[in-house]
């Protein structure tokens, strides 16, 4: 991908800029915290880290408040933060603590809260794609004027449940945005190969909705695509879609020895495409904020983090009868 | 009192239940039909009319009619039942659970678990189960121990149409997921059912006739089957507890376990394939629970080892009959160790 | 849809056009026989009739021999009988008769006959895609030469396994027709209503492989588009997409009352849209055959009809310890 | 004898058989990976590496990296599999059953009698079972109740490497659908598994410790856990029978009936969840066929009635353990009536 330069129809005060900000160096510093926490041993199961693609989850997010909702995937850690859910909360759900953000039972795969409108990171590649078309049906149906995002993988863009979620998306004319992040990788399958067509805003456009590709690297590109398509959704005109071009780089899991990666491929990346520091860029040649704050932001942040993770290696384990609690409301 | 059918039952409840609570939808494909099209709206009111009329009363904004897409339709019933809405989703035939099983025990039953108690997900799906119809293997099956396995599901299988009232009013007003499976050649059956409002808890069994010989556990078609069987016995002096559970989840494991102590004796009649049914798992509960009551082996009637065949002379074979039922209450009350 | 001129590219010969009509009237008589049968009892529970697209499935299998595999849908029996199947074994196997093409284990739904590359027609809207793709991925792997076709509504087009099958076929470049048939309906729902995009061809063409849209009730044109596809499919240059318009003379099932069609909308088409006439007149306009010889043609198929009704009558049922046989080959 | 782990045999007989007979292939998300990369090829063999080194000898043609579509591959693999090859088709894991199971209850598992007897679908479904990963709820499940119920599929649950060698010849070979699944705590598991050729036919339980006061059945992970208890209370001087019948369909009721008519007492270990689960199940089957022998109620060990929780400790918990096992069986020796 070449990358194109940041855009600049987008007008945001200092304010949602450090916002912006502090969204994403809180979900890095999350994920790379927490990959050295799995490491170590105190993160158990399977986890999927963000890192690069903060830029979508955060421009998505701003775009939208509590009364909206997102779906997610495995690699749901950024949306989350994205979406406000506390990140004290997660890093214990993350460790299995009676403290987590769902009691520890749901882990990483599971990050939710809905009073944030965070409908759940899902374990089912494509699967939460027919939840957040239900969302934008509930948004239209009681007339809150809200929207659902349901952020999918450019492996996930192959499932089945996604293709027809679009489909009934666009009959219904619902508010919801399939947000494609295409970060060249399903597992150790390039996207190149695994979507016949090379295309999935080509694809999602043939179902019969508004469908753009954007620069994921670029925080002010995604953020004005979705302005487009969440006012779109707001104003009753139905569905959008969004392919936002990404990378990941770390491997598919923490600890995947990505053999399928050219040598030097994720370097690369690093240097090129990192989202942090083109923003970082941007924002200082503009002016629009200054270093200072920027550094107050990351102290901060690494802070609350740290705090995070002490507060969750201290905290206790659920207690034994918690496994028998939450099945049902009444049985 | 007004004699209904279940089909008829179906369609005032839900009709009133979208009467009562502006959050109840319908959704699924030809709940209403006639979309796209050149003529009638309203033209199905779903594959075998339940809700004829209601479109017209509630509009397109609450009967959904969908694209053929289950995946995506019984999943945006999950989304919008986490969301503020009760869904009631229809699923033509139970026999394409299939296509969309990922998204009922992956997805909605799971939630509110996962998310550490902090979601409601009030939905119903509603299907229709069993063989029959003379519609070979794909659309002739009972798959409800799919479903009455997985935890955080319900799964309700009503008889008649008088309990499915009572228990559908509850499903829509469950915060729980419930599975409302009928039985496809049942839905015409009619009883008495009043017009008031009335509500049957889940798990609670329903005694069908009161016996103290043999405890017969049937549910769904297998009721009316177990009855006229025990009907038949009762002249010649064999006096027949039959038991239909209603729901398959929650279990009245109770009344089971009490009639089987009594009795000593259990016959279990489920319409599934043998394996891993719902008569296999209640007879597992009280070979547990009731050992040192049971008197004789417990006798499960079900469905063989076989896809259902089209034909209708095999089809009449592959279905649990009368016959089976009898000679499993004779061959437990002939028992003697 | 306005009716396009019959095209002229074909050079078909005067016995295979005579084939092909012979086919042609083979369904429609077997079509309405049935539906009189259902009527009257004999056959038992569902039967939805192809009587309107019989151009499609006939200009389909004209290009393809037995090694060549279909897939069919709950609307089968003219895509059989196209394909080869034995119409006395599918009579008999429609009343669940011991002489039925399966036995009388299968019915309506479930006619197949592997010998003749039909895989079966199919219960499950949909269910079909991924068993063709998967012969055609047979075919390519064994370089038979073979091609599958994949017959799909309009309707079964919104299936997830759909869409997910068109991807993969074109992932692995395999020999494989989608062959949609769109008669306008999905039971009681209109096309234009369920397909989001209302062009079930440029959708397929998405995914990354030719894709056209031809008029089905011309035998012609959809030979000819078919003709395309096979040869593609035969060259190694993978799957594509036919998109037939056509209609439906019937109810969606024998039975069905059709109030989702305005009053005359099928007379009109049966007027303006039956592929036979508009076949009928189109060869003997060209003087390529007789109007004796397609007389002949019809007193042999509807001797052939009645005397298949008449045999399956008269046939056995299955005997009962058929019920167990057939599950597995051991168990 | 070398020693090999399940992994590395399921590696060796795919590709002997591959070897063998040029209709093999295998086929399933990143059974080779790397396709559409930067890097290596073969960079995957799998999920967990059963199939490292494979692509390289057989290519990409017999070694087929799919989507991520599960309903297109497994469909594509029974369709191939009606039409000339014998496909093996890995899925992850058995918990992604729900976005393809149509593909398998009403495709794979009824062609053979929907068609009369005139089709043949030989291929495997190759996948992982069970809790212990700390995966939470959509990655711990043990599913396999839901296609042991149904007629056409067999499935095959080996605990051990020689077993699986033996199984997954017969599996590769079978001429109908079959449903392999291994423990996803258990592949790194080794025992000594010989060179040769041999296979192990269906419908065989094994007797994995004999004993004459108590049968305990289990299988899959359960085994070693009920070996691992019959052991210890062999010192106490209770003789546990531990059969595994390593496959569920077909299941060898005789083995088991035998068993219980000798012990009279019988523990049935799954992990899966309660309801009509595998153990209730076999628990039915021996409550009708072999009551006369029993003099205990008949237990059963599964997994509670909840999703599988993410939290070690109560995941620890909601695995049957070892404990759990030995007072079901402690409950059985000690009943009288
Ligand atoms: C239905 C299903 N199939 C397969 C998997 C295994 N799996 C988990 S993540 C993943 C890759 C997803 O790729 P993509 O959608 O691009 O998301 P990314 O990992 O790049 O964020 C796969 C195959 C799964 N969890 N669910
Ligand atoms: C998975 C599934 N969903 C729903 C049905 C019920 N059903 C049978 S045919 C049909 C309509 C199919 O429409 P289309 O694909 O256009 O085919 P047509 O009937 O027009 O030939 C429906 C909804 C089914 N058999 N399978
Ligand atoms: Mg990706
Ligand atoms: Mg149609």
């Amino acid at each position: 991908m070449t990358r194109r330069k940041a855009t600049s129809g987008v007008k945001l005060d200092r304010e949602q800029l450090l916002r912006a900000y502090r969204t994403m160096r809180t979900i890095r510093a999350f994920e790379t915290r927490m990959g050295q926490e799995f490491e170590k041993g105190t993160v158990p199961g399977f986890t999927h880290l963000y890192s690069a693609q903060e830029a979508i989850a955060t421009a998505v997010c701003m775009n939208l408040t509590d009364s909206d909702y997102i779906g997610s995937t495995h690699r749901g850690h950024g949306h989350s933060i994205a979406k406000g859910c506390d990140v004290k909360g997660m890093a214990a759900e993350l460790m299995g603590k009676a403290t987590g953000i769902c009691k520890g039972k749901g882990g990483s795969m599971h990050v939710a809260d809905l009073s944030k409108g965070m409908l759940g990171a899902n374990g089912i590649v494509g699967g939460s794609a027919p939840l957040c078309v239900g969302a934008g049906l509930s948004a239209k149906t009681r007339n809150t004027g809200g929207v659902a995002v349901s952020f999918i993988g450019d492996g996930g863009s192959n499932e089945g449940a996604v293709f027809e979620s679009m489909n009934l998306a666009v009959v219904l004319k619902l508010p919801v945005l399939f947000m494609y992040e295409n970060n060249g990788y399903g597992e150790a399958t390039g996207f190149s190969y695994a979507v016949g067509s090379g295309d999935i805003s080509g694809r999602a456009g043939a179902f019969g909705m508004p469908a753009e590709k954007v620069d994921g690297t670029d925080f002010f590109a995604v953020y004005e695509a979705v302005q487009r398509a969440v006012e779109r959704g707001r104003a009753g005109d139905g569905p959008s879609a969004i392919e936002a071009m990404t990378t990941r780089f770390g491997g598919h899991f923490v600890g995947d020895p990505q053999l399928y990666r050219a040598k030097g491929e994720v370097e690369k990346q690093r240097r090129e495409m990192d989202c942090i520091p083109v923003f970082v860029d941007r924002v200082l040649k503009d002016k629009s904020v200054t270093r200072k704050a920027l550094q107050d932001i990351d102290a901060q942040v690494e802070s609350l983090i740290e705090e995070a993770v002490e507060e969750a290696l201290a905290a206790p384990y659920p207690g034994p009868e918690e496994l028998f609690t939450d099945v049902y409301k009444t049985y | 009192m007004p004699k209904k059918t279940i089909r008829e039952v179906i369609h005032d409840t839900v009709q009133s239940e979208m009467r009562r609570d502006p959050t109840v939808i319908l959704m699924g494909e030809d709940v209403a039909g006639g979309a796209g099209c050149s003529g009638e709206d309203d033209a199905f009111g779903g594959a075998f009319g339940f809700y004829k009329g209601l479109v017209g009363e509630f509009g397109r904004g609450r009967i959904i009619d969908t694209p053929i897409s289950e995946a995506a339709y019984i999943g945006a019933a999950a989304g919008a039942a986490m969301t503020g809405l009760r869904p009631i989703a229809d699923l033509q035939f139970f026999d394409f659970l299939g296509v969309c099983f990922d998204q009922i025990y992956n997805q909605m039953a799971k939630f509110r678990y996962m998310f550490g108690g902090k979601s409601d997900t009030p939905l119903v799906i509603l299907s229709l189960v069993g063989a029959g119809l003379r519609c070979g293997a794909q659309h002739s099956q009972s798959l409800h121990p799919q479903v009455t396995a997985v935890p955080g599901l319900k799964v309700v299988m009503p008889e008649n149409a008088y309990d499915t009232k009572g228990l559908l009013l509850t499903a829509i007003r469950d915060d729980d997921p419930v599975i409302f499976l009928l039985h496809k050649l049942q839905f015409e059956n009619a009883c008495e059912v009043p017009d008031e409002e009335y509500l049957i808890p889940f798990g609670e069994a329903s005694f069908v006739r009161e016996g103290t010989d043999v405890t017969v556990v049937a549910f769904s078609a297998m009721v009316a089957k177990a009855v006229a069987v025990a009907d038949r016995l009762r002249e010649e002096g064999i006096s027949v507890e039959v038991i239909d559970p209603r729901t398959t989840s929650p279990l009245d494991e109770e009344a089971i376990l009490e009639s089987v102590e009594m009795t000593g004796r259990l016959v279990v009649v489920d319409e599934a394939w043998e394996r891993c049914s719902v008569a296999a798992d209640i007879s597992s509960i009280v070979a547990r629970k009731a050992f040192g009551a049971l008197q004789a082996p417990i006798m499960t009637v079900t469905a063989p080892h076989t896809p259902a065949p089209f034909s209708p002379v095999l089809e009449d074979l592959y279905i649990p009959g009368e016959d089976d039922i009898e000679s499993a209450i004779r061959e437990v009350i002939a028992y003697r160790r």
